[in-house]
């Protein structure tokens, strides 16, 4: 097999899990299983995968509210963030944030968000600090059209080129926010335009090609990492479920969606790699494997013990407690 | 009069305000589409996109907007669609809205509603469950409001609408399904003013928001019991209703304030220190949530939160 | 005399009236009789003069914390100024607010800021509620080149294009931020493309030049009341003092004070007039006449009384007091 | 052992553990002209740039960037220039910094010291003179430190750059000039210890930061008329001394606690709460501001404040 395949089997094999790991969660949550708001990422799997693939383990990462593929891409542990989505003792937080404040350190995973654009603060400084430390690992961060109208957008992107941090921004662009089409609330050119206009430049992408998204990020991180500053990646993909899980979005143009569902990431990687030669069953593999591993991991956070009560009293300060 | 929920009664308050004064206009996200929790359903279609605005996700703006809308005479309804946003709007609502009158001399009438729907809300852990309604209490220049019943809370958009002053309304998130009776024409609520729940002499209970309903079944629990609390909701923190908390107090001589917010610094504690430094020799104590931010797991969130049965237990306990 | 030297020495005096307003005030300031902090803004009058030479009294204006020549410009009192600075009874706020709070809305002067951008939301929610109202007036907002590094900066300039607000930001730029070069942090091709990219036409003028400013207003203001818009008019200028009135500025190099010394927009502007055939002791005089106001200003309010101490309780809140 | 200012007892004190420890560096506005008040002064020509950073201003992110820095290693020292444009930044610190570890299940060190002088400062208005400290003392996550001496401000900026947990650091601005001893080698304070300034047993004064000297000479004119009081300088709020004050309070059975911020919900509240319900009988008063923003001209302001001689007329007439 080529290495482009290998590459390209590589991501959809994260695209399939993204998938996998979102459709099992939602399940678990229209059982009653799952507690808490869950915001999927169905549709929107080929950004993950794609600019992940470039990061390596000390890179970090910060994330938003519909983080679970960007965790996932960056190598959390998916058995822990069941049991977290699950509120069960052994999630990647112990049960104390679920799915909109996951997090996994120990991979770079630097945290899911609850409030929008809350990580690109966090993320610029992030990079300051390991640029003070010496370090070349850089810091990803990502976030959504939505978030390119609150203050920490203009105030990140101008302390990263100002001090000409490692920060490889992405905009994961699905077009909403929430419930209100982000064109009808986004006033100007667009998201490239104003990190241009901040001393970042800007490079846009079909965030529903895998392929591509993985080659503009590998040229981004590059020169990322060569010193060359921060960069930003406008990615635009499309939400193919709701806001939240549990919001059937009734209100999109229904031949939008239909239209959406044709450029769907997956299939459209499958059919690049059938192309290139790669047999149905071997797609086929991966995504029945990701379900297969998802719905074990449901079955067993399932089962999972509840945290130790006691244990809600722990973790608020440390050593000064 | 209709039997609605909360958030319906909330709506039928601005609705009835709106028809009335053509100042009148929301500004938040997703209000066009009816609000977060159906309290604006409807109202882009009777109203139109100038008086119902759906606006970017810039709260910051969305507060200081409203603002400076007031100062030239329309009379906003700020939506923050839940509290813990308005932390990116502090700037705004601290430094600006609450001071602006004072400051200038009082040129300036920052009449602006700001709603804040708060407190916790099952499993949102702790950036969509705060309940910092204290805080607000301690700053100059805001009135503060914290219903706990469709009429309440009715009352409380009228009131709020009408006045002048900024008014801070806390919506309890928890509570926008109870449900309860409100009238055909809303009459404004008057702030300051608490809601006596039950009347008794063993004990004077003080609570408000989504506290209030579990002090109630609290009292009723205890009542069958042959314990008769005196229960007061505040209704509004600031002002307080120092005075029916003193009769009441100086009638039984105990008081416990149990709310939903941590108990440190939080509000019950100035309803103790104002009824300690007024009723020396009253035997108080304070029910909340303890120092931790609200967790996820439901067994952790309901390790730490106020529950009819802990009231029970301070209660027996101060009567012990 | 021809109709553009009438309005030119209109300016003139304006800014000799800005100018002496706030000498007086430093002499004020330095003999102990002005309390709190003073931020002077001399070298910089022609923007306020040129700027709202072009505004209704029934427009509105927002200001910063420098912002007594844009009162002066906007028609507020003087002598009510004044006595504010001296914290004395009938001052424009009571004495409760002082020179870092000046507002005088019977002018439209909606107040100046202690904090840095703090004007922009609330011009922009004027604007809004102007439009609601039905209103053609329209609202200025002033800040400054240290302001735009601020979020509110975006989301205020996202939001008045978006609803098409009447609002005219005007960026007053003078090099510094307290005591640090913008230049040094801020990334970035500037304040107008800033505007630019969220959809707010902007125009860069000598803000020196007090015809020039006027000129550019005058065409802005045109379109904005039209209903064309939000505009943005980039005023370069220099701050001949310090941030505030006690600090010398000995950081800047003095050859830079001295070329912007001969950059004067008073000066600039005499010599204009007198090329149109403006004889000098009808400019003279103008100073005078700003200079002996304001020194009258300066013994009344020294002369002045206190605020009944019984004040400082009212105004907190209104009728729910 | 330097006599100083409070400033330089600060400036001594992050410039010993700055070239201890080569992870620690200053962002904010002007640090790297030594800051507003000389707290950095000749920083940044022995750290350079990388560590001295002055910043634009955007205080969302000085703050947000602060927190960012330190889950990556480095312990940053944010300086906010003065407490009150902090509300540009109380999402980064409220929603992220205090709660981070937790949400994230201990994952996180939020291991920044936030520094936001604070205070009534001579006639600089609403916008410039708040002390909302007892807000701080609500929000679980973070340590509350408002030291009133140079030598505590020195132990208290050790102390909170070697803490793992986010330190808020209230300087007291109407102290900074306030002169004393401070070490040669500066040791850390420990927090949640008050600091006992005078013995006696007429009655409990608890103060701290501005207000603990105004106290100090309160009490000092008291002894002077024959009446001795007890005097606690709190020195941090969260955590605080309740032991210390119980202990005395045991002891007098009279409490007055006095600070500068308003009266109303403020961390008086607590202290008094608290007192009342561990010692049913004693007698407290608080003394503070009136709930009235902080007005510019020097007789509102006055009118306001709280002083030695109303201190001492409250102590008096709690004796009377
Ligand atoms: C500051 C803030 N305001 C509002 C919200 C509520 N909210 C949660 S997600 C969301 C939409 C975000 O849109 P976008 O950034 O485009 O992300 P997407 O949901 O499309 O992935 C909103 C408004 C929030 N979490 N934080
Ligand atoms: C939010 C905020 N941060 C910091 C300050 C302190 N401060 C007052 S004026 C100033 C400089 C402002 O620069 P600029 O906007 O360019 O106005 P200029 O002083 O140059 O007229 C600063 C940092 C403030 N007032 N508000
Ligand atoms: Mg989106
Ligand atoms: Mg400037």
């Amino acid at each position: 097999m080529a290495t482009n395949s290998a590459r390209l089997l590589a991501l959809l094999s994260t695209m399939q899990r993204i998938r996998a790991f979102e459709e099992t969660a939602m399940a678990g949550h229209a059982a009653g299983e799952v507690p808490g708001p869950l915001h999927p990422s169905i549709g929107q799997e080929a950004v993950a995968a794609g600019v992940c693939a470039n990061l390596r383990v000390d890179d970090r990462l910060t994330s938003n509210h519909r983080g679970h593929g960007h965790a996932l891409a960056k190598g959390a542990d998916a058995a822990r963030m069941m049991l977290e989505l699950y509120g069960r003792a052994g999630g990647s937080c112990g049960g104390k944030g679920g799915s909109m404040h996951i997090a996994d350190f120990s991979v770079g995973m630097l945290g899911a968000n609850g409030v929008v654009s809350g990580g690109i603060p966090i993320a610029v400084g992030a990079a300051q600090g390991l640029q003070l430390l010496g370090s070349d690992a850089i810091v990803c961060c990502m976030f959504g059209d939505g978030a390119i109208n609150r203050g920490p957008f203009l105030e990140g992107l101008n302390w990263a080129a100002l001090y000409r941090l490692p920060v490889l921004f992405v905009c994961e662009d699905n077009g909403v926010a929430a419930f209100t089409a982000t064109a009808s609330v986004t006033a100007g050119p667009g998201v490239a335009a104003r990190a241009e206009s901040l001393g970042v430049p800007a490079v846009a992408v079909d965030g529903n090609d895998a392929a591509a998204v993985d080659a503009a990020t590998a040229a981004l991180v590059a020169t990322i990492r060569a010193g060359g500053g921060p960069r930003l990646l406008h990615a635009r993909t499309y939400r193919l479920t709701g806001h939240t899980s549990t919001d059937a979005a009734t209100w999109r143009a229904t031949d939008e969606v239909a239209a959406a569902r044709e450029n769907d990431p997956i299939a459209r990687l499958e059919s690049v790699l059938r192309a290139e030669g790669v047999a149905q069953p071997a797609l086929d593999a991966l995504r029945d494997d990701a379900l297969r591993e998802m719905s074990a991991l449901r079955a067993h956070a399932n089962a999972a013990p509840w945290p130790d009560p006691a244990s809600a009293f722990a973790d608020v300060i440390g050593e000064n407690a | 009069m209709p039997h609605v929920t909360l958030a319906e009664a909330t709506r039928l308050a601005v609705l009835q305000e709106m028809r009335r004064d053509p100042r009148i206009w929301v500004l938040g996200e997703d209000v066009a589409r009816g609000g977060l929790f159906g309290q604006y359903r409807g109202f882009l279609e009777e109203f139109g996109p100038r008086r119902i605005v759906s606006t970017p996700i810039s709260e910051s703006t969305i507060m200081g907007a409203g603002l400076g809308a007031a100062l030239v005479g329309t009379r906003p309804i700020i939506e923050m669609r839940i509290f813990d946003f308005v932390m990116c709007a502090m700037d705004e609502l601290v430094n600006q809205i609450a001071k602006i009158r004072y400051m200038f001399g009082g040129q300036a009438r920052p009449a602006v509603v700001v709603r804040m729907p708060h407190g916790i809300w099952r499993n949102s852990a702790a950036q969509h469950s705060q309940m910092l309604e204290g805080w607000f209490a301690h700053l100059p220049g805001v009135i503060v409001c914290c219903p706990s019943t469709p009429a309440d809370a009715a009352a409380t958009m009228v009131s709020a609408i009408r006045s002048d002053d900024p008014v801070l309304v806390f919506d309890p998130k928890n509570l926008w399904g109870a449900t309860g009776d409100v009238p055909d024409e809303i009459a404004p609520l008057e702030f300051g003013r608490a809601r006596h729940l039950r009347h008794g002499d063993a004990l004077t209970m003080v609570s408000w928001s989504a506290c209030a309903p579990l002090a109630e079944e609290a009292a009723d629990a205890l009542a069958a019991q042959g314990i008769r609390v005196d229960l007061l909701d505040l209704r509004t923190l600031a002002p307080w209703d120092e005075e029916a908390v003193a009769a009441s107090v100086a009638r039984t001589g105990r008081l416990l304030v149990a709310h939903e917010a941590v108990v440190t610094a939080g509000f019950g504690a100035e309803v103790v220190a104002r009824m300690a430094e007024r009723l020396p020799g009253t035997r108080a104590r304070r029910l909340g949530f303890p120092k931790v931010p609200v967790p996820f797991a439901p067994p952790l969130e309901d390790a730490l939160k106020v529950t009819p049965a802990r009231i029970i237990a301070a209660a027996r306990e101060m009567l012990a």
